[in-house]
């Protein structure tokens, strides 16, 4: 609208920018680290200018790819890895998203980090770690897009683990890696499937080949199954949950950026990138959005019980992000994107709050907390901003996304609806509870020294620096409005998004409606006056009655789940036994094999030599007897 | 030129037996520079290298014993395609390498180089020679060299480990040299450049069992279950320069036989045996990384992974498209690489610690950063990140071999998970967590010639991983004819 | 009637060993400095080989004596490698004979009697002039053996004589048949006879092929005859034992090539008993590479490896239908391996004899350090033991390609099999030496350096540089391998 | 009743066993070497046999190589008498089999 | 040859043969089995004429019968008295069936095949002189070899027995 076409250079900028950063950091500023911090800042913030810049242009044109052809990376006869920007309306989205979280997180941190002695280690990581994030949603290749899928996974496995010193961090990082990894196998499989299939990595020739029905519907269905697995892992949905959680080892804006706004999200991202073929199949389509609905139910659940604020959060994004796969899964493209953008700002902003909170009590452990409206009321307002927005309450971001969500839903399958329309519900309860036992009631927390959680600052009850602040009031501006984004009936993204879809393929696309708005609205309301009734005056522990003690026991167990992985399918199934028998395989029976012939060997010498008795006659009798052997083999072998 | 490549080596390790006793400690300089040498030929090699046109280039051809009437013609035969001339600058390199990471030695120094010569001047025999019975040669000759580098200078029960590593190889080669001499008596030729033509139709024995013979020595080497329980040992008890090269070098010779050998000459029954050998693969892959898991041995864990990681060239090779062929090459030269730059890092941290037991270390990334982020590194890529060296090859591998065998390529990929298990929780173990105060004034400060293989190598495993054209064009001149057998 | 010029001519080399025997024995009567008889008895062989070599040159091929004896190329082949081994065998008495006080006239003269009966077995045509050879050898050595006059070394040579008097009443026996059979003792004649009648005579025939096979076995240190060989080895003087390891065994083999592949080559014949052979080259390599694993006495282990080569160079004469119109394939296998062999043993056991005596032990653990010790000793044995264990760069690798190769062309791939297994199981025992020399360290002092023993040394030092230069080079070993084969072209 | 050459080459065969099995069974060195000579004999009385009945191309070798047989032998015997001499100054015995020092 | 006279001797000089020759066996005195091979021999000498081989027979009385068995008596003198038993050793079973087997054999050799059958009998006066004739002639290279190995025989028999000072 405002500017002219964006140029491929520029886009390719968008990525490289952060990257020259990591590489100067690890080149020069490593020496000199307080500058590593601006250094990102800049860098990230160029990404932004240009991200903006690429937004206005896809909405010029509708949202529809510039289509910048790819450059060949190597080629191995039929095999041709190409690397090229997609440039449409997702893209462009997803890279504000991104490039905005980023950048205000990278100057929240530089606050927050400020005298840890990995200063400079730190924005190395979030440098590569935005520079993947973007290469991912650029790229225009599967196997580009599994690379950075990969390299993204590793900057979380990095930073989750940056206090590495913590037993408990470098558990959670391998934990990570290793759960999302498992989900990547089907991303690979599905890769080498359909390149068996169609040869041929092009993301924009599958959707072509897909749509003109050249790909058996097995294998299509399989190949979608396989990257949806994948998302399942990284965008942590049940059953490969459990690492979301964990990771919230790592440092505060590290959650926020990665684990709440923007690398969890790639999942959703990859199914909505996929989405015309997804849509081919409507049983697939079931598969995502069953997935997600339990999800979201399943983790607010758990989120409804933590006492820890980071694991309240965590369990919420992981909810929230069922939220989105559902909204997929009945079709509601746009929609999802839509929750995935306003998700980004509202949940970033909470959980620089709860960073915030914690540079301030030096924990994360809400019993610990209360009455910090007081001494914080930046802090609580923007919290406050953030908590209504997540739990959709008129007119915030929150509430247009998730009721586009519930709408579409509403059209697709009531089950799913009934799903979403519980998690509003949960949402707002645990979004409040968490409030409430922060802010409200009075502080429980020691102000002497100890209870040294977060990375270790002692107590100092105030407001957070500016750096800090500033990006909370930042955030909540488009956590109050980002829903203008695509006001029903006005449009906005809808627009941009539903262009970059390749033609024939239909998204759902759906009426407002005040009954669903009003119904939602009120379930979230009341969640919140029951979270206010149980919590609002700083108790610590809700009285719950006796009969829900076994359920609240389980869920503060999250379902026993990860102790079944951990301890039984992993540590004791598969290291203890099955590793314990084919270690015991491999020494004993192979190598004992191997042994077993030289002893052989050798006692076979030891016995013959007994023969060797030194006795002349005994030589003389072999001698004769060989003769024997010899005359008669030659004539048994002689005469047929 | 070749020549030249083949025995500079050589000459330095005569030199390094010309060291004065009483300036014995001067003997790593003339090792260092003979191995420069040939590394600098071997570049020049690479540079000069034409990929663009076919067949062998760099031929040397004398007949060494001709005897006609004997079928017995032996030539001087060497040549390298893009295959070997790889490999070859691969090996020359790690024993830059190694003779770097061999600084530290005390022992009877001029020994200990002298063979860690000896032993180049084998394997770039091996990969250039291009008449079976030559080939033969050069390969029994690193086995003197082995022998007494592990049980010399090794550690733990090695003896034992070099003697198993010996007989092991004998058994194999020898087997391998009755099929060689079937072979050439069938075509009556050991001349691999007139052998690739030749279509062997019948021998004295089933042309399946001597497939096997000829296989026999190369999946020793590789090796392949459940022929590997030789490496485990052999690579524990050896010094960690011999370890970079066994794993680094050594073991190529296996998959580089196959490749160069059993596949071109007899590609139909290569081809009958390519799903057998693909199930192996597999197996490899699995049972090595499982196993992998279980060590508490930080040099027999990466061991393992090598099982497991050479099971993938047997999956590629048993491909038998250009696609899976090219993937096995490339592991070949990544994991070399790799594992190389891990044992490399295992070495060192043994020299630091002076325990390879992994429950005894802990927290070590806050005493030696350098070497925590190196060993990362080093971690990352044998993982099949991408972006770096090992995952290109791994993938292409994947895809190579899918089209053909779905269950064992499967298989595979499932195992750069179990590759991701072992290894994060061997760096967890190791490096990250509380530092025990065992460590505490542990802060041996890195020594340029510790450093400076580390960085070679990790600068090339970076830069194959995101430009590996560079590598691939060159290697395909050599991959391409042997996949056009089929 | 005999032209005796010629025939003495062709006889020469013969003559020439046997006349220096005669004069050395003379000469022992008179008061001189021993050592002039060694100097004599290595002229003698230089002239014997000498002439030899010019006999060839001007072509003074033929048969002598009324078809009894031949000269060819085969004889000179093997009349030159006697000559040779037998001076080396000299050289390394020298010292070894003073050190042990040995009478040296007649020890020297034995050994040159002994030579002329190997030179004899490889030219004679005829079973009867065979036979006597045979004996000729046998005797001289019997009392080689004994010839240290110490217990071990008697109980040595009644064990060798009387294990050889059975087996020579074998190899009578198996003569007497053919005889029998085929109405003739000359070589030729007996092939003419088979080729006549074999379907009537056949079970004489076979009876013949066995016997004679298992009677030469005694020589070739061979199953069955072989379980004399660890204990001789280890009861007789050192340097006899190099002597019958490679002397006697070389000769053996000219032997067996001669009659079977002369007397018995015919097609018909040879089909069933290169299965005979082959199977007992196996047994030989497979029962001498066990016993080999569990010894400890460096003679004994070389006793029980030599019934192993004895196995590895019947693979050659078993691949007797791998020729050409050129020359026999297997024939020359066989001599290329005897000869390398040839080297590589002598190497070994002067080494041993240098060693020894210094360590004044033959027990491997003895030598446990010496390879830093005493260096170039050490180098030398280990390097003939890596030629044994066939490994580059020595020539055993050649000997052992070339062999597999000729039973490859003649269709024993079962055979080819078995050894090459073998080689796996051989490179056990002789690297464990090579280990112990280099590996271990030394317990105990080292007694001092001797006063270098020249001859020795130079014999341990041309040994070592052979196994060496034909390993790099072998081609004039094969090539001359090759032509000595050309009378049994098919 | 016709003699053939089947019944003296019986007969040597007889001859050679018993030679065979004194050989084999006398602990006497002496003993021994009486066997060895017995199948000497038998050989030699092969011989003869063949050069009486079957056609050679001349009859007589049997008896010369006979005769030649005979004369080995009898060196071989005075060897053998002779260490069998020695030996029994050195050991004070002459049994083969308390010879045993040398085995394994 | 099938005139009754020849038959008989045949038979009876095989028996002595062959009898004597199992008398050395079983006779516990070594002197008597000295005996026994001394008639074994004249047995065979016998057997020798009967095959009208005169001149080997000569040497057979003479070598054998003579001077090798001698030389064994001599050699059992110079030994004493306990040591001049006749017994057998462990292989007395063994060595039986062993030598059984080897005899069989070779008569089965013998009997199953077809020779070509001659006779050739010359007189007793024939053989010498064509010896003679042979022995200088067609074997003269064996003749001088023997003559070698007697000369070989007599250096070391007196090199081993002869005391060294």
């Amino acid at each position: 609208m405002y500017l002219t076409e964006i140029p491929e250079e520029a886009v390719w900028a968008i990525f490289a920018s952060p990257l020259a950063a990591l590489a100067l950091n690890v080149a020069i500023v490593r020496r000199f680290p307080t500058w590593a911090g601006l250094l990102n800042v800049l860098a990230v913030g160029i990404s932004f200018a240009l991200s903006l810049w690429l937004l206005d242009t896809a909405a010029d044109r509708d949202g529809v790819d510039i289509g910048f052809k790819s450059h060949e990376l190597f080629t191995i006869g039929p095999m041709v890895v190409n690397v090229g920007a997609t440039a449409d309306g997702l893209t462009a989205v997803m890279l504000v998203v991104v490039t905005s979280v980023s950048l205000l997180v990278q100057i929240y941190s530089i606050g927050y980090m400020a005298g840890d002695d990995g200063y400079s280690r730190y924005f190395a990581f979030m440098a590569l770690f935005t520079a993947s994030m973007i290469g991912l949603v650029l790229a225009d290749s599967l196997i580009i897009v599994y690379a950075f899928w990969e390299l993204v996974g590793l900057c979380s496995f990095l930073l989750i683990g940056f206090w590495f010193q913590r037993p408990a961090a470098a558990a959670a990082a391998k934990k990570a890696f290793l759960v999302t990894r498992l989900g990547d196998l089907g991303f690979l499989a599905a890769i080498l499937l359909i390149w068996s299939e169609t040869g041929t990595f092009d993301i924009n020739e599958l959707f072509e080949l897909a749509l003109g029905g050249d790909i058996g519907t097995t294998a299509l269905m399989l190949f979608m199954l396989g990257i949806f697995a994948g998302a399942v892992g990284k965008s942590a949905q049940f059953p490969l949950h459990v690492w979301l959680p964990d990771a919230m080892e790592g440092p505060t804006p590290v959650s926020a950026l990665i684990h709440a706004a923007t690398m969890v999200v790639a999942g959703v991202y990859l199914v909505a990138r996929l989405f015309p073929i997804f849509q081919t199949d409507a049983d697939v389509m079931a598969v995502v959005a069953g997935i997600g609905g339990f999800t979201a139910i399943f983790a607010a659940t758990i989120a409804i019980v933590m006492t820890d604020l980071k694991r309240v959060l965590a369990y919420s994004t992981i909810s929230q992000l069922g939220y989105m796969m559902l909204a997929l899964g009945s079709g509601a493209y746009v929609a999802a994107i839509f929750h995935l953008f306003t998700h980004a700002f509202f949940k970033a902003l909470l959980f620089l709050g709860s960073g915030s909170v914690n540079h301030a009590t030096g924990t994360f452990d809400m019993r610990e907390m209360g009455g910090l409206r007081r001494i914080m009321p930046i802090t609580h307002i923007t919290f406050l901003a953030g908590a209504l927005s997540l739990a959709g309450i008129f007119p915030l971001a929150g509430f247009w996304s998730k009721d586009e969500v519930l709408g579409s839903a509403w059209d697709d399958n009531k089950i799913w609806f009934a799903a979403a329309l519980i998690t509003v519900g949960l949402t707002a309860f645990y979004t409040f509870r968490a409030f409430f036992m922060t802010f409200w009631g009075h502080y429980r927390g020691s102000t002497a020294e100890g209870s040294a959680g977060g990375h270790g600052h002692t107590p100092h009850l105030a407001e957070s620096p500016l750096v800090m602040i500033l990006p909370l009031a930042v955030l909540m501006v488009p956590a109050l409005v980002a829903g203008g984004a695509n006001l029903p009936g006005v449009g906005g993204l809808v627009d941009i998004l539903e262009g970059s879809l390749p033609e024939g393929v239909e998204e759902h696309h759906l009426e407002f409606s005040w009954a669903i708005a009003a119904g939602s609205t009120a379930i979230a309301l009341a969640g919140i006056v029951l979270a206010y009734a149980l919590y609002g005056r700083g108790q610590v522990a809700a009285r719950v009655p006796e009969t829900l003690r076994p359920a609240q026991r389980v869920l503060e167990n999250r379902y026993y789940l990860d102790r079944l992985y951990e301890d039984y399918i992993v540590g004791f199934l598969f290291y203890r036994v099955g590793g314990g028998l084919l270690e015991a395989f491999d020494r004993y029976v192979v190598d004992g094999a191997v042994n077993g012939v030289a002893w052989v060997a050798g006692q076979a010498g030891t016995w013959g030599r007994r023969a060797q008795s030194g006795q002349l006659q005994t030589y003389g009798a072999v001698a004769f007897a060989g003769l024997a052997v010899m005359f008669i083999a030659y004539v048994v072998a002689v005469s047929p | 030129m070749l020549t030249f490549i083949v025995f500079s080596p050589l000459v330095g390790a005569l030199l390094c037996l010309l060291v004065p006793r009483r300036r014995e400690a001067d003997t790593r300089w003339v090792a260092l520079a003979g191995s420069l040498v040939t590394m600098g030929a071997s570049i020049a090699l690479l540079v000069l290298f034409d990929k663009d046109d076919g067949g062998f280039q760099f031929l040397e051809r004398a007949t060494w014993v001709n005897s006609e009437g004997a079928g017995f013609k032996l030539q001087y035969l060497l040549g390298i395609d893009g295959l070997s001339v790889a490999l070859v600058a691969l090996t020359a390199l790690l024993t830059v390498v190694s003779v770097l990471v061999s600084f530290g030695i005390t022992l009877r120094q001029r020994e200990y180089f002298f063979w860690l010569l000896v032993l180049e001047t084998g394997i770039l025999g091996v990969f250039t020679s291009l008449d079976l019975i030559l080939f033969f040669i050069f390969w029994e000759v690193e086995l003197v060299p082995m022998y007494m580098l592990i049980s010399i200078w090794g550690t733990g029960r090695r003896e034992y480990s070099a003697l198993k590593f010996v007989l092991y190889t004998i058994a194999g080669s020898s087997l391998m040299l009755a099929g060689f001499l079937i072979l050439g008596f069938e075509a009556g030729t050991f001349d691999m450049t007139e052998l690739r033509n030749i279509e062997i139709t019948d021998a004295i024995v089933p042309l399946n069992v001597l497939f096997a013979l000829l296989i026999a020595a190369f999946v020793v080497k590789l090796p392949v279950f459940p022929l590997h329980t030789w490496l485990p040992d052999a690579h524990t008890d050896a010094p960690t320069a011999v370890s970079v090269m066994l794993a680094g070098v050594l073991l190529k010779m296996g998959g580089y036989g196959i490749l160069r050998i059993c596949i071109t000459i007899m590609p139909a029954q290569a081809d009958d045996w390519a799903l057998g050998l693909a199930v192996f693969g597999a197996i490899n892959v699995i049972y090595g990384a499982i196993l992998t898991l279980r060590q508490v041995d930080l040099k027999r864990l990466i061991a393992y992974s090598s099982v497991s990681h050479m099971g993938y060239v047997l999956i590629g090779a048993a491909a038998l498209g250009e696609v899976g062929l090219m993937g096995a090459s490339l592991q070949m030269v990544t994991h070399g690489l790799i594992t190389g730059l891990l044992f490399v890092m295992v070495g060192l941290v043994y020299d630091r610690t002076h325990t390879r037991q992994i429950p005894e270390m802990s927290g070590l990334a806050v005493r030696m950063p350098f070497l925590a982020t190196a060993m990362v590194f080093a971690g990352l890529a044998s993982l099949g990140l991408p972006g770096l060296a090992g995952f290109v090859a791994e993938f292409t591998v994947f895809i190579g071999a899918f089209e053909r065998f779905e269950a064992p390529t499967l298989l595979g990929v499932v195992g750069v998970l179990l590759a991701a298990a072992y290894i994060l929780w061997m760096i967890q173990r190791v490096f990250f967590g509380p530092t025990s105060e065992k460590w505490a004034d542990l802060d041996a400060p890195v020594q340029w010639w510790e450093g400076a293989p580390v960085l070679v190598l990790g600068a090339l495993i970076l830069v194959l991983g995101v430009y590996p054209t560079w590598l691939i064009e060159v290697m395909e001149q050599g991959v391409v004819p042997i996949s056009e057998r089929f | 009637m005999i032209d005796w010029g010629e025939s003495v001519q062709r006889m020469g080399p013969i003559v020439a060993v046997l006349v220096t025997a005669a004069v050395i024995l003379i000469a022992d009567l008179f008061p001189l400095r021993k050592r002039w008889l060694s100097v004599v008895a290595l002229v003698g062989l230089a002239v014997s080989a000498g002439y030899a070599v010019w006999l060839l040159g001007d072509d003074e091929r033929g048969s002598a004596f009324a078809d009894t004896l031949v000269f060819d190329n085969f004889s000179a082949f093997f009349q030159i490698l006697f000559a040779g081994a037998t001076a080396a065998v000299v050289l390394a008495s020298i010292g070894y004979s003073e050190q042990f006080r040995i009478r040296q006239g007649e020890y020297l003269a034995l050994l040159l009697t002994g030579a002329a009966g190997m030179m004899l077995m490889a030219s004679t045509t005829d079973l009867l002039a065979i036979y006597v050879s045979l004996e000729l050898t046998s005797i001289s050595l019997y009392i080689l053996t004994a010839v240290a006059k110490n217990e071990r070394s008697m109980e040595a040579g009644l064990k060798y004589l009387l294990t050889g008097a059975i087996s020579s009443s074998v190899v009578l026996y198996g003569m007497a048949f053919l005889f029998g059979a085929t109405g003739s003792t000359s070589l030729d004649g007996i092939a003419a006879g088979i080729a006549e009648r074999y379907d009537e005579v056949e079970f004489a025939i076979i009876l013949g092929i066995v016997f004679l096979a298992g009677g030469f076995a005694f020589k070739l240190a061979a199953i069955p005859f072989q379980m004399w060989t660890p204990d001789v080895y280890e009861g007789s003087p050192t340097p006899v034992a190099a002597f019958l390891s490679v002397g006697s065994k070389a000769a053996g083999f000219a032997m067996l090539l001669r009659v079977f592949y002369t007397a018995l080559g015919d097609n018909e014949v040879s089909g069933d008993w290169q299965i005979l052979i082959g199977g007992v080259a196996a047994a030989s390599m497979i029962i001498g590479n066990l016993l080999a694993l569990p010894q400890t006495n460096l003679k004994r282990l070389l006793g029980y490896s030599s019934i192993a080569q004895a196995g590895n160079i019947l693979v050659g004469v078993a691949a007797i239908s791998a020729g050409n119109d050129e020359f026999s394939i297997g024939a020359a296998g066989t001599m290329f391996f005897l000869a390398s062999y040839a080297i590589t043993n002598l190497g070994a056991f002067v080494a041993i004899i240098l060693i020894s005596g210094r360590l004044g032990s033959y027990e491997i653990k003895d030598y446990a350090g010496l390879g830093r010790r005493w260096p170039l000793p050490a180098a030398a044995l280990a390097l003939c033991l890596i030629s044994l264990t066939g490994l580059p760069p020595a020539v055993g690798l050649w000997a052992k390609v070339y062999i597999f190769n000729a039973a490859a062309q003649a269709d024993l791939w079962w055979l080819v099999l078995i050894a090459v297994g073998n080689t796996a199981l051989a490179a056990f025992y002789y690297l464990r030496v090579v280990a112990q020399m280099y590996l271990r360290e030394p317990d105990g002092e080292l007694a001092e350096k001797p006063a270098v023993d020249v001859p020795l040394s130079l014999s341990v030092g041309l040994t070592a540089l052979g196994v060496v230069a034909f390993g790099v080079m072998p081609f004039p070993l094969i090539e001359a391998a090759e032509r000595a084969a050309e009378i049994f072209a098919a | 009743m016709e003699l053939t050459v089947e019944y003296f080459l019986t007969v040597s065969a007889a001859l050679f066993a018993i030679g065979l099995y004194v050989a084999l069974s006398k602990r006497n060195a002496v003993g021994v070497l009486m066997g060895v000579e017995l199948m000497l004999n038998s050989v030699n009385l092969t011989f003869i046999a063949f050069s009486r009945f079957t056609p050679a191309d001349n009859q007589i070798t049997g008896h010369v190589f006979a005769l030649f047989v005979i004369t080995v032998a009898a060196a071989e015997a005075a060897i053998a008498l002779a260490l069998a001499v020695v030996i029994y100054r050195l050991r004070r015995t002459v049994n083969v089999d308390e010879l045993n020092l040398l085995r394994w | 040859m099938d005139d009754l006279g020849i038959v008989i001797a045949f038979w009876t000089l095989s028996g002595l043969t062959v009898g004597s020759a199992l008398l050395i066996v079983v006779t516990r005195n070594i002197f008597h089995a000295v005996l026994a091979l001394i008639v074994s021999f004249l047995g065979v000498a016998g057997l020798y004429v009967l095959l009208s081989a005169d001149f080997i027979a000569v040497a057979q009385v003479l070598v054998y019968a003579g001077a090798v068995s001698v030389l064994m008596l001599f050699a059992l003198m110079l030994t004493p008295r306990q040591a001049r038993n006749n017994a057998a050793n462990y292989l007395e079973i063994p060595g039986l069936l062993l030598s059984l087997v080897i005899g069989g054999l070779i008569t089965v050799a013998a009997v199953s095949t077809d020779w070509a059958e001659v006779d050739d009998d010359r007189g007793f006066d024939a053989t010498s002189r064509l010896i003679g004739e042979a022995l200088i002639d067609k074997w003269v290279l064996p003749f001088e070899i023997a003559a070698v190995i007697l000369l070989v025989a007599m250096v070391g028999a007196i090199m081993l027995v002869r005391e060294d000072q």
